[in-house]
C-alpha cells in the first residue's frame, strides 16, 4: 500500500487539498492582494467547493480518473490564471496516470515512478499554458522543486517521495519572496513585486502537503 | 467594507437579475453567465464575444447591443470568465461567420479564452482573437505577461464591432481590432484602492496626500507611488507617459477617452479631460472623438485612465457608425 | 482630501472647459457659466433651462441637447448659481414661446431662480417654473422647506422637454412637468459621506458598519442613522419608504431611477435594481421603463437613490420620444 | 460723527465684514457641513471679495448707494440661499439710507434712527424673500434681535446701538442651538439639526460686529 496513490489516496489528496485551501483561503487572498487582484483564496475555494461536490455525486473508477475529473472541474469553475494552469495540471497528472504502465500489465501504474512521471507531465503543462519558467514568481517555483524532489525520492515509495515533495514545495514557495514576477499579474509591478511570496506558490505547497497527508496513512 | 451587494458569493449572480431587468435589450442566461443581445444579429455577421472578470462596468455586459458585441461573459470579481462560458457565448452568437473573441491581455482571460478557442475549434466554429494590450505602465517584452488590456477596450470592440455589422469577414474584422488596440495607448494613477468584496478591505492602503501611478483595473498596486499633486499635473504625467510610447505628432488626430475608474466623479473628469486636450493642443495633436465618464471601471477606485487612439479615417468612420447599447448609444 | 482639481476656486471653470472640449453637441459660454446646445433648437420651442449647484453631475450639464433642456446653469458645487446665470440662459434661448424653469426645491435655488424670473419677466419673456420636490425623506409642509428635489428632476426634464420639442405651449409644457413630479417619489441612501472640495474633508463621518437613511444629494446627513445591511433589505426600506407615501398599486406601471450617488459601482446598483424589481413585482407593480447608473450624483458620495415615477401613456410616450444629450440617448 | 453712519463707516462696516468673513471662512463652512452642505464660507467669501473689487473701482456716492451695490453684488456672486437673502437685505438696507429724510432737507438721511429703519427694511427683505420666523434657526434669528437692539439703543448713536445690535446678534446665534431648523437646507435634518448653531446665524453676527467695529472710530 505504501508505494501506491490508488483511488482511496487520490480522493484524500483532493480532499485534503479542498479542507486546506478553505482553511488558507483569507492567507492566498492577502497574499494575492498584495502582488496581485485580491483573489487567488476565493477562487480555489470555489472551485475545490466543486470538485468536492462532483467527489460526492459519482465514486471515482481509478485514481487517474478523479484527478482528471479533478482538473476538468477546475477549469469549469476557477477562472482566472489559477484556473486554466491547476485544472490542465490535474488534467495531466490523471491522463498520465490512466495510461496503463506496460510492467504493470492492465493496471493503471500508481506506483511512485509512475506518480512521479505523472506529476511531470502537470508541470510540464502549467509550464506549456502558461510560459513561466522557475524564477519568474509563479507557482512554477514551488512545482518545480516539488517534482524534482519527488523523482528523487521516489524510489522510497509514495509516502515518503509527497513528504520529500511538500518540503521542497514549501522551500520553493518562500524562495519567490525576493524574487521579481515576470509572469502574471505581480509582473506588473515591477521590482515591487518583490518581498512578497507569490500566492501560487503557497497555494502548489498546499497540493503537495495535501499530498504528502494523504499517502501517509 | 460597505458594499450595496447580498454576499459576495452571490454578487454576480444577483447583478445579471438586475442587468436582465433593466436592459430589454439584452438577453441573460444566468446560469451560463452569459448576456447576449435580445434580438441576434442578422445571420452571416461575424459574432463579437467578450468578457473578462466582473468590476469593470460598464464593460463589456454594457457594449453588448447593434455596433458592438453580440456576447459578453462576465466572470467573477476580478476573474476572468471559465472556457465553459466563453463557449456558450461562441455558441449562441455565432450564425456561420465566425466569432472575434476580445480579450484583455491578463494571463487569466489569455487562458480562459485560449482554451475556450480551442473548444469552439473542435466544434467547427471559426475563430480569431484579438489581444487588448495598451497599458503603457507595463514594459512589453515577450519575457514577461506583456502590457494589460484597459480602456482601448473600447476603442476595439467599437471599431471591430462597426466593421462586423458591414458585413466584413472574420479576418478583416479581427485586423482592424488589431489595427485599432495598435493605435492605442493607456495609462492610469489611483487615488484610492479598489475594495475586492471577497477580500473585504482595500487592495492597498494610500495616505491622504499619495496617489498610486500606473495602476491596473484590478485594485492591483501601480508601478510607483508618488505625492498627490493637481490635475494638471497628474495630466501632464500621463500625456507624457503615453506620448513617451506613441508615434503621435503634430497634425496627428487621436480618439481620447478619460476614463473613470469608478469612484471619481465626472466634475472631475472633466477637468482632466480640459487639462489633457490642452497639453495635447500644445504640441498639436487635436482630439477628434471623445469620451469622458466611466467606462472600464475598477470597482470603486478613485482615479482615471487616459486612453489614446492615433484615428484615421478608417478608425474614425467605425468609430462614428452607428451604436445601441447601454452604455454607448449614438446614430 | 485627494481630487482631480486644481484648486476648488477654480474647479467650475475647468470644468466646463473640460466639457466644452468633450461635448460638440453643447456650447459653454465660460463667462456666463451657460452651457447651451450647440445648435439651437428652432424658433418657437419652449425653452428648457435647469440649473443647479454642481456636484451632481451629469445633472444639468449631461441633460441639454434635443429633447431635454435646451440650457443648463451650473452653480458652484452643492451652491445654486446667481440669478444672472439663469437670466443669461433665459435670454440666450428664448426665441418668443416662452421659458421654463426646471427647479430642484431648495431654498438657494428657489431663490435664485425668483429673482432670475422677475428679471426675465421685466424683459418681456414669459417664465414659467416647474419645482422639482420630490424626496420623501423630507417632510412636506408649508412651514418648513418642503421636499427636496432630487432623482425626479431627470424625468421632469425628460417628459417637458419632449413636450416642448412637439411644439406644445409653455403652460402645456409645465403642466407636465409639474405632473411628472407630483407621479414621483424618491428615497436616498449614503453608505459615504461627499468632500466637498473647498470643505476639504467629509460632510460627515460615517462609521465602518453604519450608513445615513434619507439623505439628500448635497453632502448633507440623512434623516437617521442605521447598521449596514444586505442589499436586499436596504433596497425594501427605500420601497417600503416610497410607497407608503405614492398611491401605487397592483397593475401600477412605474418608470424606476436607480442612482448612483456617485461613489458606487454599477455592479452594486444593478444588485439594487434587481432586488427593487422583486420588491415591486410581488406587490404587483410593474417597471416600465427604467435606467440604472449615475444621473444624479452627490460628488464621491457612496450609496443610491431610487426614483419611481407612476407613469400613464403619455408620460411614457414622452420617455420614449428621442434625446439626444451627453448623458440620456435614444431614438 | 458719532451719531451717523457716512459713506466711510459704511465702507468701514462692509470691509470689515468682508475681512471678518475671510477670517471666519473655515468656521462658517464647519458649521454648514454640519447641518447643510459645507459652503456657507466659501459663498460668503466669494462674494465679499467681489464686492471688495467693487469698492476698490468706484467710491459710492452716498452710505446707500454703496450698500445698494453691496446687496446686488452678492445677489450676482454669492448664489445658494445666503446670496439672494444677504443680497436683497442690503440692497434693501441701501435704498431705505437713499430715501432723503424729510427733516434733514436733501441730505441722507444716516442718523441712528434712519439706519435702524433701514437695518428693519433689510430684516423685512430677508423674511419676504426666505419666509423664515424668528425660531426657524436661520440667520433671522440673530437678524431679529440685533434690529430690535439697535432701535432699542437708536437714542443714544449709531456706535452705541451697533454695539448693542452686535450683542444681540451673537445672543441670537448661540440661541439657535438648540432649535430645530423648520427653513433652508438643515431642515431636512429634522430633530438632527438640533445641537448646532446655524451658520447663517453665525455669519449675520459677524455682519452686526462689523457694523459696530466701523461705528466705533
Ligand atoms: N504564466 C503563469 N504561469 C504559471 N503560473 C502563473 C502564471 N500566471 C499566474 N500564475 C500563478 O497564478 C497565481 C494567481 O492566480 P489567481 O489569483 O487565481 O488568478 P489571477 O491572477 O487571474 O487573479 C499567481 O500567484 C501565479 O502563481
Ligand atoms: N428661508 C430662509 N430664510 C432665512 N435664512 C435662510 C433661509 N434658508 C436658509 N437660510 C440661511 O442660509 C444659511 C445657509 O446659507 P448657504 O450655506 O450659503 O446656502 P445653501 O443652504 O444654499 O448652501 C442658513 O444657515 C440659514 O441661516
Ligand atoms: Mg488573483
Ligand atoms: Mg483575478
Ligand atoms: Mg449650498
Ligand atoms: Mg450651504
Amino acid at each position: 500500500m505504501d508505494g501506491t496513490l490508488d483511488t482511496a489516496r487520490a480522493e484524500a489528496w483532493i480532499r485534503a487539498l479542498a479542507a486546506a485551501v478553505a482553511a488558507h483561503e483569507a492567507e492566498l487572498t492577502a497574499l494575492d492582494a498584495a502582488i496581485g487582484d485580491g483573489d487567488h483564496g476565493s477562487n480555489l475555494r470555489r472551485g475545490f467547493e466543486a470538485v468536492l461536490a462532483t467527489l460526492d455525486d459519482a465514486p471515482a473508477a481509478s485514481p487517474g480518473a478523479l484527478l482528471a475529473t479533478t482538473g476538468s472541474t477546475l477549469i469549469s469553475r476557477v477562472g482566472g490564471a489559477s484556473g486554466p494552469l491547476y485544472g490542465s495540471a490535474f488534467r495531466a497528472i490523471g491522463h498520465a496516470l490512466a495510461v496503463p504502465d506496460p510492467d504493470a500489465g492492465e493496471r493503471p501504474a500508481t506506483g511512485a515512478p509512475a506518480v512521479a512521471a505523472a506529476l511531470a507531465e502537470g508541470l510540464a503543462a502549467v509550464q506549456r499554458l502558461g510560459g513561466a519558467q522557475p524564477g519568474d514568481k509563479t507557482m512554477v517555483d514551488a512545482f518545480a522543486p516539488a517534482v524534482e524532489a519527488f523523482r528523487a525520492a521516489a524510489g522510497d515509495g509514495v509516502a515518503a517521495a509527497a513528504r520529500a515533495a511538500a518540503a521542497a514545495a514549501e522551500q520553493g514557495a518562500t524562495a519567490t519572496v525576493p524574487m521579481v514576477a515576470r509572469k502574471g499579474r505581480a509582473s506588473y509591478l515591477g521590482p515591487r513585486s518583490a518581498g512578497h511570496r507569490d500566492p501560487g506558490a503557497v497555494s502548489t505547497a498546499l497540493v503537495f502537503g495535501a499530498l504528502a497527508a494523504a499517502c501517509r496513512g | 467594507m460597505k458594499k450595496l451587494i447580498n454576499s459576495p458569493e452571490t454578487l454576480l449572480a444577483d447583478a445579471l437579475a438586475g442587468v436582465a431587468a433593466a436592459h430589454p435589450g439584452l438577453a441573460v442566461d444566468a446560469d451560463a453567465r452569459v448576456v447576449t443581445r435580445a434580438v441576434p444579429a442578422a445571420p452571416g455577421k461575424v459574432a463579437l464575444v467578450s468578457g473578462g472578470g466582473s468590476g469593470h462596468e460598464p464593460l463589456h455586459i454594457g457594449f453588448v447591443g447593434p455596433g458592438m458585441l453580440d456576447a459578453a461573459c462576465p466572470g467573477e470579481v476580478f476573474t476572468s470568465p471559465v472556457p465553459d462560458q466563453v463557449l456558450a457565448a461562441a455558441r449562441a452568437v455565432q450564425s456561420g461567420a465566425g466569432v472575434l473573441f476580445v480579450v484583455k491581455n491578463y494571463t487569466g482571460d489569455v487562458l480562459n479564452f485560449r482554451l475556450a478557442a480551442e473548444l469552439a475549434a473542435e466544434e467547427g466554429i471559426a475563430v480569431e482573437t484579438v489581444l487588448v494590450d495598451d497599458d503603457v505602465a507595463v514594459e512589453d517584452s515577450t519575457w514577461t505577461a506583456g502590457r494589460r488590456g484597459t480602456g482601448a477596450t473600447v476603442v476595439v470592440e467599437k471599431t471591430a464591432g462597426a466593421l462586423a455589422e458591414r458585413g466584413a469577414p472574420l479576418e478583416a474584422v479581427a485586423a482592424v481590432g488589431r489595427r485599432a488596440d495598435a493605435a492605442s495607448r493607456s495609462f492610469a494613477i489611483a487615488l484610492s484602492a479598489a475594495t475586492v468584496p471577497a477580500a473585504g478591505r482595500p487592495g492597498f492602503d494610500l495616505p491622504e496626500d499619495e496617489i498610486e501611478v500606473g495602476v491596473g483595473i484590478h485594485g492591483e498596486p501601480g508601478r510607483r507611488r508618488e505625492p498627490m499633486r493637481p490635475a494638471r499635473d497628474l495630466a501632464a504625467e500621463v500625456v507624457g507617459a503615453i506620448l513617451a510610447d506613441h508615434d503621435l505628432a503634430a497634425g496627428d488626430e487621436v480618439i481620447a477617452l478619460v476614463n473613470g475608474l469608478g469612484g471619481t466623479p465626472l466634475l472631475e473628469l472633466y477637468v482632466v479631460f480640459g487639462e489633457v486636450r490642452a497639453l495635447l493642443a500644445a504640441r498639436g495633436v487635436r482630439i477628434a472623438r471623445s469620451l469622458v465618464g466611466n467606462y472600464v471601471t475598477s470597482l470603486d477606485m478613485a482615479g482615471f485612465s487616459l486612453t489614446l487612439t492615433k484615428a484615421d479615417r478608417e478608425l474614425l468612420e467605425l468609430w462614428d457608425a452607428p451604436v445601441a447599447t447601454p452604455a454607448l448609444t449614438w446614430s
